[in-house]
């Protein structure tokens, strides 16, 4: 007993040396990293003007304050971001399928994640006619996880919303046919939320 | 000599000599039908980069089917506990019996056949076409959904191909004015009737195709959308009746095929010495490698399609087949 | 009617080609040297880094060490070297970060057991298993 | 009056055309499919659950059993999302072996395609004549990566392996060879009728339906959109590459049927450029810390996988373990149209659309 509990000390011991190890070693990464980094900030990103003509779009027609926040993230090849709020998240992506220069008729992804403080709906669209992209995220509150379904305007989010429901408890209304997709009806719980307790714990 | 049975008074001794002959038949057609299917994968391998079964009685299996139906035979007998008991039972054996009926009125060579019937064509197709209900009862019975659709398409296939297959050989009849096997093979020692009537040639070969289930006609089993069809609750020795009547039936049709159009025995000119048994052989092999050939080769037809094939147009080119062999036997008869 | 009989044709062409099956159990597979098969094990070089087993995607190795029992030597000795067989996923991520190679892929693979118990190789068996060793292990 | 009743089938999840375990509960009236509800799941692994407590370097392993079929390019796109969030460009050396292991990868995918979807029509033979080629793709990968299927070839920031000697040239072989294969796959199917009255017209749908049901890869294209990512959104080094896309305008079976296949040759083209411009030597792994944390936020990248678009979406707060890790599977998105497709059809088609969509059960289920 004692030997064993002598070996794990050492076990841990060298964990933590080869944690102590990786870490400085991150630290020498990182730091290059940052120098890098304000350099690239400088220069605006080439899709600036993009995401500028999309705000410009919806501000004209559903008015100001419709978006949370709206940025090029720079981590996803620059690709435009608009955050809406829930309650007008349904009306964005609409005008964004029917406005004549936006126009995304195509729904490439959509997920949920679980951010603790909130959730999020994460959509990627695409137009054909524009060959533009946009990300569209929405956050909601945990303690009233319903947002309007996407399905009316694109058939493409049916299975992907049922998948968040299924998997972060996400209820979208108005969507044709909610079900627990992958995990089925008789499943406890919601696995990817980050507080899910395995009900299970050792299969 | 089996007319000479046939003629005899009916005793004990007949019935047990009658009872030998079938077994020794039943055995040399198994026999038959066992290096059959040995062939037919063989082939199919040999076709599809494959070696095919190598394992059991050396480089070429020689034992594999053997060993195949050993093992369905002592196989646990399942059946479903819906299922209707009693037919389920009997089903295999209305489909397996014909197959062996209708082997009596083929005649192999000049002097190995059971029944000269005059009627010996005739025969043929009526009984042969009893496996049907075996295979809708096998479909019924067994309280399967897709064995109900096995069974219901193979019930609408097989009663529609046969009426091309009866049309197609109608020609023969009227060339040869017989339906005696016997005398439609005698007719054939000069030309073979492939050669006279080579519509109703394909025809037959198409409706045969059919009649046997077999790709591209294999609908009743698809197992790649009925899983079995009309067979997929059958398990051990009663799997097996079907299997073997279905291959039984294979080695029936080719020999039909060869009899009616390939000129049965008779060999070719010059080739005489040849005893006749190795030209029947030969014909007959050549019709079953066809076959296989076909089923390594093509993919399945649709049952819609099917339907309208046979009716739209095998029936259709019989008929005509038919029409214009009259007219021109007529015609050559004035002169 | 062309087409079917092209495809005819072809099946036909192919009937004497040659054959391009693997006589399996009789032969062994041709393997590369890459090949990622049960691991082999060197107790006598592993310095119990534990980085096999941080590495592990399934959580399938297990190891101890003891004190090297030599007082004037530092460092450590391995004591017990388990990997689960069950999970193993061969993925090669612990052969890949081992400073000393001390573990390695083989070209062995035929796994099945009578038991799922008997896929629970120690450090014994992994030792043992020092057949059709890979050659190169690192770029 | 004949009064017939409907029944309810199921099909699968243990049938031999599914592909996987896939159930669909159809409601047939004789053969004609009224309505028809797929049910997936029977294969899901939680990936993306797993995934929260693995770093980066362990999930490469878990990719390879999404689509088994051309996992390469599931490796891939792992890779290329963390990439891009740190900013780390993979050596030329490096991206060509991708290149040229995903373009095999694609060759070997669609020929499992071309082989499982004949059998599905009720040929037998296609099947091992595509399987004999995409046992020689297997080969060569096998000696790349060191496994037949579950590759975990792809590095965060290049590759694990150098091409063994003698590789290249074998691709280079190959590619000739393929080419007259694929000549032989014409013969043996494509010209055949009674294939052509199997698919023609069979489970087609117009550009607007495709584009609106978020289908991808040749279940697009087959309705002229002529869309791939790696001619549209380049990634890699596809820009160096100079290939078609294959488009058809139909939409039904035989459109798809015809795109896959040719998307062989161009994969052939493209793999015959790469490895003539293959760099003589240079790194295969860019200089990138043991362990990668990309920085904090989020990211989504989507390649061009054989089903279609893949991607992969990644949010970091800046730790060795993705805070979320979600994969745009393709299978997954094709699937959804087949209820509009199935309805109104009967058994037969139905075996023929659900293959054409080409679904892989451990996409569809993630």
């Amino acid at each position: 007993m004692a030997e064993e509990k002598g070996l794990e000390q050492l076990k841990k011991e060298a964990a933590e040396k080869a944690k102590a190890a990786a870490a400085a070693r991150e630290k020498g990464a990182a730091s290059a990293k940052v120098k890098e980094e304000p350099a690239e900030k400088a220069k605006p990103s080439p899709n600036q003007h993009i995401l500028d003509k999309y705000v410009q779009e919806i501000e004209n027609h559903l008015g100001k304050e419709i978006l949370e926040d709206s940025y090029i993230n720079r981590l996803s090849k620059d690709i435009p971001t608009l955050v809406a709020k829930p309650d007008t998240y349904r009306k964005v992506a609409e005008l964004l399928k029917y406005n004549e220069q936006l126009a995304f008729d195509y729904l490439s992804e959509l997920h949920g994640g679980d951010f603790e403080t909130h959730m999020e709906v994460y959509v990627h669209l695409y137009s054909f006619t524009n060959q533009q992209a946009v990300a569209l995220k929405v956050k909601i509150e945990r303690s009233n996880l319903e947002i309007p379904s996407l399905v009316p305007l694109w058939e493409g989010a049916n299975w992907p919303e049922c998948e968040t429901y299924d998997l972060l408890g996400i209820r979208f209304t108005g969507h044709p046919d909610l079900k627990r997709i992958l995990l089925g009806e008789e499943w406890i719980g919601y696995p990817l939320r980050k507080d899910y307790e395995p009900y299970d714990v050792e299969v | 000599m089996i007319q000479e049975l046939l003629q005899s008074s009916p005793g004990l001794l007949n019935l047990g000599i009658f009872s030998l002959l079938a077994v020794l038949l039943l055995f040399v057609v198994l026999g038959f039908v066992t290096y059959g299917i040995l062939s037919e994968r063989k082939v199919m391998g040999f076709m599809q980069m494959r070696i095919g079964p190598n394992q059991v009685g050396g480089r070429w299996a020689l034992l594999q089917t053997v060993a195949d139906v050993l093992k369905l035979l002592i196989k646990e007998d399942t059946i479903p506990k819906v299922a209707d008991r009693p037919l389920y039972i009997i089903a295999p054996v209305i489909a397996f019996a014909p197959a062996f009926m209708v082997l009596a009125a083929l005649p192999f060579t000049d002097k190995f056949q059971f029944a000269d019937m005059g009627i010996g064509l005739l025969y043929y197709i009526a009984v042969s076409g009893i496996t049907t209900v075996g295979i809708v009862t096998a479909g019924w019975a067994s309280n399967n959904k897709y064995a109900l659709l096995g069974g219901m398409r193979a019930a609408a296939q097989m009663i529609s191909y046969e009426i091309p297959l009866v049309m197609s050989v109608v020609g023969i009849v009227l060339l040869t004015g017989s339906l005696n096997l016997n005398e439609i093979v005698e007719a054939q020692k000069n030309i073979w009737y492939i050669v006279l009537q080579p519509v109703a040639f394909i025809v037959f070969l198409i409706a045969s195709v059919a009649e046997l289930n077999r790709v591209p006609f294999d609908l009743p089993e698809a197992e790649s959308e009925l899983v079995a069809g009309y067979h997929v609750e059958y398990s051990g020795f009663r799997w097996a009746m079907f299997m073997l009547s279905e291959y039984v039936y294979m080695f029936a049709m080719a020999s039909l095929t060869t009899i009616l159009f390939l000129g049965g025995w008779h060999p070719l000119p010059f080739l005489g010495f040849i005893p006749a048994a190795v030209w029947f052989a030969l014909k007959f092999s050549l019709v079953i490698y066809l076959l296989i050939w076909i089923r390594v080769t093509f993919p399945r037809l649709r049952a819609d399609q099917l339907m309208e094939f046979g009716w739209k147009v095998l029936l259709p080119v019989a008929l005509a087949n038919i029409f214009v062999t009259a007219l021109l036997k007529e015609l050559f008869s004035m002169f | 009617m062309l087409g079917l009989m092209k495809g005819l044709g072809y099946t036909m062409k192919n009937l004497t080609r040659k054959k391009v099956t693997y006589d399996y159990p009789n032969k062994p597979l041709p393997l590369p040297d890459r090949f990622r098969g049960i691991q082999k094990f060197y107790p006598e070089k592993c310095i119990v880094c534990n980085q096999c087993v941080n590495i592990c995607p399934t959580d399938c190795i297990q190891l101890t060490g003891k004190k090297h029992p030599d007082p004037t030597k530092r460092g450590k000795l391995i004591d017990t070297y388990d990997i689960n067989f069950e999970i193993c996923i061969l993925c090669d991520l612990c052969t890949e970060v081992c400073p000393t190679e001390s573990i390695v892929m083989t070209n062995n693979f035929e796994l099945a057991e009578y038991s799922r118990d008997e896929l629970f190789k120690n450090l014994e068996w992994l030792d043992e298993n020092d057949e059709n060793i890979r050659k190169v292990n690192k770029v | 009056m004949i009064r017939t009743e409907e029944m309810l089938l199921n099909v699968g999840p243990q049938h031999p055309s599914t592909h996987g375990v896939f159930r669909l509960v159809i409601k047939i009236d004789g053969e004609i499919i009224k309505e028809a509800t797929p049910v997936i799941g029977y294969l899901h692994r939680g990936t993306e659950k797993l995934a929260e407590d693995l770093q980066y370097t362990q999930i490469i392993p878990y990719t390879d059993r999404m689509d088994y079929l051309a996992a390469m390019t599931n490796n891939y796109v792992l890779c290329h999302a963390v990439e891009t969030m740190a900013g780390i460009i993979a050596p030329d050396r490096a991206e060509y072996l991708r290149v040229i292991a995903m373009e095999l990868g694609r060759i070997a995918s669609h020929l499992v395609w071309w082989g499982t979807y004949l059998l599905d029509i009720g040929a037998t033979s296609p099947f091992l004549y595509a399987f004999r080629e995409r046992e020689m793709i297997i080969n060569m990968l096998n000696e790349l990566s060191g496994a037949r299927l579950t590759f975990n070839y792809m590095r965060v920031g290049g590759v694990k392996w150098d091409a063994p000697e003698g590789w290249i040239q074998k691709v280079h072989d190959f590619v000739p060879y393929m080419r007259e294969q694929l000549e032989g796959y014409h013969q043996l199917v494509t010209g055949n009728e009674i294939f052509m009255s199997r698919v023609k017209g069979i489970g087609s749908y117009t550009k607007e339906d495709a584009i609106n049901y978020s289908l991808s890869g040749a279940n697009l294209r087959c309705t002229g959109v002529k869309w791939d990512l790696r001619k549209n959104e380049p990634y890699s080094i596809y820009d160096r590459f100079d290939f078609d896309i294959p488009v058809r305008q139909d939409g039904d079976a035989w459109a798809r049927y015809h795109c896959r296949l040719e998307e062989i040759e161009e994969s052939l083209k493209i793999l015959e450029q790469a490895v003539e411009q293959f760099p003589q030597d240079g790194p295969i792994l860019a200089k990138v810390p043991k362990i990668i944390k990309p920085p904090k936020g989020e990211s989504f990248v989507r390649i061009e996988s054989p089903r279609g678009e893949i991607g992969c979406y990644i949010a970091s707060n800046g730790k060795k373990e993705p805070y979320r890790l979600k994969f745009r599977r393709p299978s997954f998105y094709n699937l959804q149209i087949l209820p509009k497709l199935l309805k109104g059809e009967n058994m037969a088609n139905l075996i023929t659309i659900l293959g054409a969509i080409d679904i892989v059960l451990g996409e569809v289920d993630g």
